[in-house]
């Protein structure tokens, strides 16, 4: 047959993921696995991945993978980093995992300069344990335990956690994308390719925050929910490049 | 000529192809695949120009794009 | 023979930790094991290993999943608070079956408690602190050079069972100092093909993941667990049976006090009491079969602990309450002296005796 | 033969290390030795003491509560472990600090002005061995000559102050075994 | 009498909390017992109550230990992973002898495990998975009513005894929808004259601390608590005896499984086989006389869990091992089918039969 | 006798600290105990002691107070405060505590906008536990953990929290302050009172860091300390206010 | 007497109801019930099933694997339970999704198109409806009356859509009972 | 008159009121404490000109000041 234009990524296996119709997730993974190949350090690279939805991923990623307990990959990461510096270490984290439960995790390893790289989905919601508020989630924003809508006052406000790791100096590279279109997963993928490019000069910490839809637990078809994340979650989580500080 | 190939049994339905697609070629298809889906199908081949913005959309990796 | 230097325990550890291969540590500081964390922190990078102060217990414990799952021999080290905030993390590592030891140099709880050494962090050891079934194999040093010579053991036996040790001291072994060498403390060191080192030119990642949505898949992990467990049941218990041969009196302690036991012991056979001492050094596997011996000519036994009460349990169950047992123990902190023993070692065998 | 020393005294008195040089010695005579400091935060400001036993059996209990021998800096310390102190036994008193009498017949006391010997001799820091002096005149737990070899061998670093070390141990020393108390 | 309403057991503990006066919930969400978390969002508000979704298990456990502190009814829950993190805020919790209620809905492990139903926590509630001396007070439902009216006995035992209470439920029980009424579910309220609620018109600070530096003094605690710990197995063990007293073979089960089992047992008798059902409903204080008194007739003991066998220690020293003991556990989520039980309960009783 | 123009405040009780000489953990108590008294909500008052030099602390306040596990003060402050709204809760900490194993909790509670006053206490250094590295420890500072210096590369750079947690939006006052001389400590009181006037009026989270000299633990005696202090924690941890975000 | 019903399908299509239903009307009659969930993240998009019990004693094991009836609303469902249904049962097979047979002749099968009656009455949603209907033709767990008051209840804040659910009932009632399959 | 008062048994021996006096007239005493510091005393209080300065400093609350 003639040339493939658009291919499978290698760094993903050929299994099918279990993630909802429309969740991006999937595309994340995309993104992360076209990175690890244009870089071509899928034999080198060790994934971490959280609890949440993306707990199985380690069947999705075609490289060596370790799960970790609930908001600790980034601590997980550190361990396997020091182990293997030579070798490319990235988490890939839910909002919950990341800014709840694994807020000292991330703080930490972002101002120790951990030579990580920091995928973090940004969901609004857990999504993994049935759509409960996340630190992220937005104000007034309904959940199962803000069925009023999360009010700031009681619930707290968002955690903008770009913002928030920025002011640490470890922290290299951090930036903030979302992958509505395929305009903004071009930008998203060069994010996450400056992220990987970030721990391979050996400069310190990355992160690449990704807004991203779970239509199920927000109640919304996969494109109603690409609508309302553009509506409601871009305003509360502005993109762009929080910190930058190699010259990579 | 360009041709999306679409591993059906992947698909879910999710229709986010559907409006990435510039020539609005992909729609669901009649039949339900294993999982209970409407796979997506693209309705015209000779329409399409190769984009891979389909592709691109799909969180599934559905489609893969032939040149 | 390397010459005896005079070291506290927590630092003997340490060195032997590095004599068995460990290059890698990540811990917090507590007292009174913080000699330990210190140690490590100036010792690895003169050998060319990494250490590392995590932000917390926690970090610490998921940073040694991290390492260990990545191959390496890896430990930490912590006193009772900061060990309860491991048990998540040691029931991933037991899930995962990844080898790592830890160290849990005991001090008086419950709570904040103290630092004064004591003993009641046996069932969270030696039952398993965090969910599920698993049990880490817990051993139990006496001296400073136990300390070197059952941390090496420690490391050797996590990477044969891939399974993580705990060596269970307390404040007064960590804080303690006595000649120990480090002639015993060996490397055995195995292959680990499970990890996760990058693939490199395997041709299938490895992953390491606890997870099992399907219980049918997760019941086989526990029925694989159970039978490593049961295997380390048969092959390696570990104990000191002194006396033990005519004793109509068995003293069963472990760690600080079954020295604490010895000298009350040795006073009453200096006396021509038929008195003995069974000393478990793996408490977990307990020497159920070992102690079942050791009892049989005894008519009652005598458990001393820095508890309320815990190895006692495991004591019954051994002999299956076969004999009278009693019981001695200190807590906060305190701790009981040889002469209390002896005392009650006194009323056990002659309780007719007035004054 | 077992020794049972408590040394007891303010943070900064270098009890601990007395105790460590006491049980280097003991070691050194192939005796078994061990060493068990009081520890934690209230030592700050508080008192300190450590535990040695040195013995030709053994140690079971690292722990002392009848000492044969003690050395106690300051009167918070003297407090807290006189009554403890086996008949028979070796009490070495810094009279420096300590105005009290000890009211106790059946052990041996010996009040040495630990602090005004160091200070004489040009240092405060000196205390240490002056009080090691005065306790191995009192009881003979280990050889003179082998202490003085452990300190030398501790401080190899510092070679500069062995010979004043020596010179306080032996006052210290004197003090006790001429009776120039 | 209120009408009886269909409920899940996650959702009936919430309502019995209210009921039983509780106010205060901080939790964080974990399978399978996210519907009470959810149920406490919504109704606490309705009652005037709080309801806080905690960072974390633990930050959730911290702020019980506050909110307790300072008088309040309140309660968190969780699952196995999550329950292990709280492991040192509990031991926190019962030093400073506050009064909270913490449910543990179990699920298969260890590690991250599964989601499906399990009961490997019973180590971890009754042994104390944190550090030191100190037991929680732990409760096993059976049925949904069961998770209704125990839950309004846990709050008051809770505050009776200055105690940590847990109720130790399973997915299964969680889940599941039963008939259930809240008639027997009264708040019996104690004053909390230690409560740290701002000193008011008092004339001293109230103050709680865990911390005792001087070993004597946290002996004396120690001492105190073990007392408390005395009474209550004196007062407060609870069990239910189900056609022991001819029993030949006595099943002990607990939770979901003592259901499974009951059914078995149903069947046994119905065979006309001897076959009897002891339930522990406290596993802390653990019902031992009462077991011990139900094992007298038998000569055989079947333990059931969804374990490898954890409260088989606990029968086996309740019954002073005078019996032989086999044990029916499955793992991982799965659950042992009636007919299983029924089956092992023939070898048992009929061993020689062979087809 | 004639007036008493300076006197020991009442929320303070008549007991002697524990403290080193010359530690400055007794200047801030005091402070502390002065605003107590100014805004006379001494029998209103919960103070939460954390895990540290300070763990004392509740025979030293004279008001209710609870000792919280390490790094738990401000969940255990979130509890009390939640129990009573009306009362004035105060959480004090120390860098290790707040923010090495307590990050999750204290930035969440700043999310949450928490109701509390935290007194952070920064002396760069484990007090405690015997002069461990902190997170706030500088870089090339010799602790007992970083016997060659705290070497950035791998043991991290050291947080700013205040700066960290303004980012924050319940964050409502932030201020950093010092204590080495009279006139610093007559800014550090104005901002604990600021701080706990932020309570009062119920805007949210507040928050005063409190740069401190650990003289035992740095190995200096309490004047050089002070001057220790002055040159080199203050051009890492500059003063001043970071959040104000209330019209107290 | 005891029934033990596995209802099975889709997470979209309303299993859990239909067996709350099932289990609300068992427990009006007075009758002893349990309703079991399974449950998970597993349950997005695959199959979802619950297990009802509905019998004149107490409730032993909630669990249920041998049905004495089923209701199988698509094919994995079926798959996945055929095997354990008890000898005599009834099985409820949902004939718009299910094109398979089912190799047992020792349990009752009734093939119903379920998603097509519903939608003949105008909306997919009455899919469970239609299926409890077949259900309580096929065996008498129930009285239809007592699910419909209960289904009544249930919706009293939607009375609309009542007439609509009843006739679904009654369309999956008649194709079992008049043999209309 | 101004008058510093010095809770002697409570003073740590820090000296941090020593420079904190404009007027230098604070000094460690010839004797020890029941702690075993030399507590600081005002040499010469006819100086005092009672500021409060050395109160302030003192981290134990040793010092009242007295107008
Ligand atoms: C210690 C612990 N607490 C809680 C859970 C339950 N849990 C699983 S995933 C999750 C949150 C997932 O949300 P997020 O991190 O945002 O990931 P998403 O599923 O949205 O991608 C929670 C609370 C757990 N497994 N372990
Ligand atoms: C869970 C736990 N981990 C560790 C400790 C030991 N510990 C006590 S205080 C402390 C650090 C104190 O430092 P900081 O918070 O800076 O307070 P400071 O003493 O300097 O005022 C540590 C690690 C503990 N008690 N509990
Ligand atoms: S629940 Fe949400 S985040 Fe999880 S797989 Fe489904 S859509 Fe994606
Ligand atoms: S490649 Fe482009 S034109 Fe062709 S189907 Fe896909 S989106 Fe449409
Ligand atoms: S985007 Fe992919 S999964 Fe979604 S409908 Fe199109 S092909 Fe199917
Ligand atoms: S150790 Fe440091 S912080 Fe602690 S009391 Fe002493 S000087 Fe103060
Ligand atoms: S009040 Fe002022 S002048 Fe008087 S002693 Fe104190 S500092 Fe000196
Ligand atoms: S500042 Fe206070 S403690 Fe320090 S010397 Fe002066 S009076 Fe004494
Ligand atoms: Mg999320
Ligand atoms: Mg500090």
């Amino acid at each position: 047959m003639s040339n493939k234009v658009f291919a499978r990524p290698r760094a993903l296996t050929d299994v099918a993921t279990h993630y909802c119709p429309g969740c991006q997730h999937g595309i994340v993974h995309r993104l992360v696995a076209e990175v690890i190949d244009e870089l071509d350090i899928q034999r080198k690279t060790i994934g971490v991945v959280p609890v949440g939805c993306s707990v199985l991923a380690d069947q999705y990623f075609n490289v060596d993978c370790q799960q970790a307990a609930h908001g600790r990959a980034p601590a997980v990461a550190t361990g396997i980093k020091r182990v293997h510096p030579d070798k490319v270490v990235f988490t890939y984290q839910g909002d919950g995992d990341i800014a709840a439960i694994g807020t000292a995790e991330i703080v930490h390893a972002a101002a120790r300069g951990e030579k990580i790289t920091t995928i973090f989905v940004n969901n609004a919601i857990y999504g993994m344990t049935g759509g409960q508020m996340a630190p992220t989630t937005l104000a007034n924003q309904i959940t199962a335990t803000t069925p009023k809508g999360r009010q700031e006052d009681s619930a707290g406000s968002p955690i903008q956690l770009s913002e928030m790791l920025a002011t640490l100096r470890g922290a290299k590279y951090i930036e903030r994308v979302s992958v509505n279109s395929p305009a903004q997963m071009a930008k998203a993928k060069a994010a996450i390719k400056k992220a990987f490019e970030t721990q391979l000069s050996g400069a310190g910490f990355a992160m690449v925050e990704v807004l991203a839809t779970c239509p199920t637990n927000w109640g919304k078809t996969p494109v109603e929910a690409t609508r309302w994340l553009n509506e409601n979650m871009l305003p509360q989580f502005p993109l762009g490049v929080y910190k930058n500080a190699n010259e990579v | 000529m360009p041709k999306p190939i679409f591993n059906q049994e992947r698909c879910k339905g999710c229709e986010l192809c559907f409006s990435a697609c510039p020539k609005k070629i992909i729609a669901p298809a009649d039949h339900f695949n294993q999982k209970g889906y409407r796979p997506a199908v693209c309705t015209d081949e000779s329409q399409c120009i190769g984009c891979a913005l389909c592709a691109r959309a799909c969180p599934d990796v559905v489609i893969e794009i032939y040149a | 023979m390397l010459e005896k230097v005079l070291m506290k325990g927590n630092e003997a550890i340490g060195e032997a930790a590095i004599a068995a291969g460990c290059r890698y540590y990540f811990g917090y500081p507590i007292t009174p094991q913080s000699e330990l964390i210190e140690y490590m922190a100036k010792r690895l990078p003169e050998v060319g290993g990494m250490f590392l102060q995590a932000e917390s217990e926690v970090a610490a414990i998921n940073m040694v999943y991290g390492a260990a799952g990545a191959g390496a021999r890896v430990m930490t080290s912590s006193s009772s608070p900061g060990v309860s905030l491991k048990q998540e993390g040691i029931s991933y590592i037991a899930a995962g079956e990844l080898p790592c030891v830890i160290v849990n140099i005991m001090r008086g709880g419950p709570g904040l408690g103290g630092i004064q050494p004591g003993q009641a962090d046996y069932f969270q050891a030696t039952k398993g602190g965090g969910h599920g079934d698993y049990h880490c194999i817990v051993i139990a040093p006496n001296s400073v050079q136990e300390m070197a010579d059952l941390t090496a053991l420690a490391f050797n036996l996590a990477d044969r069972y891939r399974n993580p040790v705990m060596i269970l001291g307390d404040g007064a072994l960590g804080q303690m100092m006595e000649p120990v060498n480090f002639d015993s403390c060996k490397a055995m060191l195995t292959d680990k093909p499970w990890a996760t080192t990058g693939m490199g030119t395997r041709d299938k990642p490895n992953s390491i993941n606890t997870l099992q949505l399907q219980p049918e898949k997760l019941e086989e992990v526990n029925v694989h667990l159970q039978a490593k467990y049961a295997l380390l049941q048969t092959q390696e218990t570990r104990s000191e049976a002194i006396w033990t041969d005519d004793a109509e009196l068995l003293v069963v302690a472990y760690g600080i006090s079954s020295r604490i036991a010895l000298s009350a012991v040795k006073r009453a056979r200096d006396q021509g009491m038929k008195v003995g001492l069974f000393r478990p050094i793996t408490l977990w596997p307990f020497p159920k079969s070992e102690l079942a011996d050791a009892v049989k000519m005894a008519s009652a036994v005598l458990v001393v602990e820095l508890s309320s009460g815990q190895m006692i349990e495991d004591v019954n169950l051994a002999i299956r309450c076969s004999k009278q047992v009693y019981f001695q123990g200190r807590t906060g902190g305190m701790m009981m002296k040889s002469s209390d023993i002896y005392d009650q070692i006194l009323q056990i065998i002659a309780p007719q005796g007035g004054n | 033969m077992k020794h049972e020393v408590i040394i007891a005294g303010f943070g900064g008195q270098g009890v601990m290390v007395m105790g460590q040089l006491l049980a280097y010695a003991g070691m050194a005579e192939g005796k078994h030795v061990s060493w068990m400091p009081s520890y934690g935060p209230e030592m700050r400001g508080g008192t300190a003491n450590c535990a040695v036993i040195i013995s030709d059996e053994p140690v079971g209990d690292p722990l002392v509560s009848e000492p044969t021998a003690a050395i106690m800096m300051n009167s918070p310390s003297l407090d807290k472990f006189w009554r403890g102190i086996k008949t028979g036994g070796d009490l070495i008193l810094n009279g420096s600090l300590i105005e009290k009498e000890v009211g106790r017949n059946d052990i041996h006391r010996y009040r040495v002005p630990i602090n005004q010997i160091a200070v004489g001799l040009g240092s405060e820091k000196m205390i240490n061995m002056v009080a090691l002096g005065a306790l191995l005149a009192a009881v003979n737990i280990v050889s003179p000559e082998r202490l003085l070899s452990c300190f030398a061998k501790k401080f190899a670093a510092k070679p500069a102050i062995l010979a004043s070390n020596t010179a306080a141990f032996q006052q210290g020393y004197d003090c006790v075994a001429k009776r120039t108390l």
